[in-house]
């Protein structure tokens, strides 16, 4: 748009002031600046839009920059140096106690499906934890079930093994070998807590464990 | 004469701005003030002023501000009743002995104090003509904050998820679930499949034979089932519904419908 | 102060570009960034006191100029530009006279008690006047005066250098006059040299005014 050149009476300042001026403003200007609101703010008969261009390209190659923001002008941190305005602080959380059940059902059923998961866990398992579980990219889907509604499976990634230091699922360790590490819990079921406090054998779960680890 | 007009205008330019100190007396930042102020009127340098001559045009003021019935604060009072005492050691030559500071040492401290209320006003005055931020310079009107981006990231450890896993199978003891009973044939539905065909055996027969449809070839199924129809035949033995034998140790087990007669 | 130059194993980015970098940070930023903060934010092994020194003088006779502020730099228009700036023009609240004598004083004679500003303005200072200086954040509290009631003290801050346009405390006009003139000292009235007047030059203060100088 060419600058509206009013004749004046008035010297205007050589361009180089303008530009001082022209950077002044956009400085200190709380919002991008027209060119008519730099004409209204310049001395008379000042050419705005030169002292722009000259400050624009002035600024090029620089750690900001001058940009058009639709029929105005700021100064901006060069896109490269954005990094710069960001603090990136990383907090490292434990996954949620759901999440992590979820996650263990997938790497010892795959591939498998919500409702068996929710089967397994006897529980709803919510949107979010397995959102999150795909968000992290340690889930992935698997192909559909051949069953009627045919429903998605869940299945574990590379990046999942990755994490977890395992070159494949099937290196998870089985039941008795949890147990044989102390991880089995003696966890009475709900409204059974009165039965024996003891450790965990259960002839069942050996086979169970046992079908696990042959599979 | 001139020079006595002269004293005759200075002395109305002394009431005159005497009274206005009088009628402004609320404006004055205390008494030090009030001593600078007059002190102007002496037309001196600072350094020069006659204190015993401020001191005199202090007790004025306060004298007329009494006439005026103008209430002043107890500071400017004791302001008034120092100077009162200043200026008499000032006049009276100091007596042999008398303990304290001489009034010349009193008046120079007054002065100096004079002199450095005066000093401050000139530098902050001075200060406040500096060019100010937002007035003659400005900082940057858009302003990126720094954000402070908290990217989270979960984690978990092969410990968590087996810790996990356990949990969720120390549960399951007490509530079976269908898909970990695929290969597994309970003694109830061994014992259903067994009373059917029982009845209908007389000769004896390999265990194994009675396991049901599609259990005897998945060596997993089979196991479980083998066991399960064991368990079943000893049951229905026990009611006495099956007999069953053994030639030897590890020999196979033999059974068949036990006879009416038997 | 000497910049901490950290052995690195990471190679610092060329100085042009951490020029660019602290102009990118100096442009965001409506307050003065301290070093520590340029070294919080830039590559490690940066060198942030030669970066802004070469953008400093980049600066030098443009619309705007990197101006230090005690330990800190900050970018601000020219003052000659400031008649452009109307709008921007922030309403500053009116100080009273007390206030501003007030200022003066804790500025040229810090550090300074509440008692010490009394007696050289000869007279009470009241609470809001203080509580002014405090808000506008142009005064705080510095060390207690090791002398009996251990008195708080007050000094200027950062936003005060910044406000009035000085660099540090000893650039204060007219500061070497009045200290030449012994106007600063505190000096105590006659009769009275047993009271508690304190050192009549506080070490403190020297140490203030100085410690702006060095650095």
């Amino acid at each position: 748009m060419a600058e509206p050149q009013e004749e004046s009476l008035f010297e205007a300042p050589p361009l180089a002031e303008q530009e001082r001026m022209a950077e002044a403003i956009l400085f200190a200007s709380a919002e991008p600046v027209s060119l008519m609101e730099f004409a209204k703010r310049m001395p008379h008969g000042s050419s705005p839009s030169e002292a722009v261009e000259l400050l624009r390209r002035r600024y090029e190659g620089r750690g900001v920059q001058v940009v058009k923001v639709g029929q105005s002008f700021a100064i901006r941190t060069a896109p490269d140096l954005g990094f710069l305005m960001q603090r990136e602080t990383v907090e490292v959380r434990k996954l949620s106690r759901a999440a992590i059940e979820t996650l263990a059902i997938v790497a010892y059923h795959q591939p498998v499906t919500r409702a068996e998961i929710e089967e397994i866990r006897g529980v709803a398992v919510s949107r979010g934890t397995v959102d999150q579980l795909l968000e992290l990219e340690w889930i992935r889907l698997g192909r559909r079930r051949q069953t009627p509604g045919r429903p998605v499976t869940f299945i574990v990634t590379e990046q999942f093994l990755d994490h977890f230091g395992l070159e494949n699922a099937r290196d998870l360790p089985g039941l008795k070998e949890l147990r044989a590490a102390g991880l089995l819990e003696n966890r009475p079921a709900p409204g059974k807590e009165d039965d024996d406090a003891g450790p965990v054998v259960d002839e069942n779960q050996d086979e169970l464990f046992n079908d696990e680890s042959d599979t | 004469m001139e020079q006595s007009q002269l004293d005759t205008a200075q002395s109305v330019a002394d009431r005159v701005a005497s009274e206005e100190l009088i009628v402004d007396v609320d404006g004055y930042e205390g008494p030090l003030d009030v001593l600078l102020t007059l002190s102007r009127t002496q037309k001196v340098d600072l350094r020069q002023v006659s204190i015993l001559q401020l001191a005199e045009q202090y007790l004025g003021f306060v004298e007329a501000a009494r006439e005026l019935r103008i209430e002043l604060a107890a500071d400017y009072l004791v302001m008034a009743a120092w100077l009162a005492f200043l200026k008499s050691r000032l006049l009276l030559p100091a007596e042999p002995g008398e303990e304290g500071p001489s009034g010349e040492e009193l008046a120079a401290h007054l002065a100096f104090q004079l002199e450095r209320l005066q000093a401050m006003r000139d530098v902050a005055a001075r200060l406040m003509a500096r060019d100010r931020l937002g007035r003659e310079r400005f900082a940057r009107g858009i302003t990126e904050d720094v954000t402070h981006r908290k990217v989270v990231t979960y984690t978990a450890t092969l410990l968590d998820l087996m810790q996990g896993y356990a949990r969720i199978r120390t549960k399951d003891e007490f509530r079976p679930y269908v898909m970990d009973r695929e290969a597994i044939l309970t003694l109830e539905q061994a014992l259903d499949g067994l009373r059917k065909i029982i009845g209908t055996q007389v000769d004896w027969a390999d265990l194994v034979s009675f396991l049901p449809l599609g259990w005897a070839t998945d060596p997993k199924k089979r196991r479980s089932a083998t066991a399960a129809t064991f368990a079943a035949t000893l049951e229905l033995a026990k009611e006495g519904k099956l007999e069953l034998r053994q030639e030897d140790s590890f020999a196979k087990l033999e059974i068949r419908k036990r006879s009416r007669d038997g």
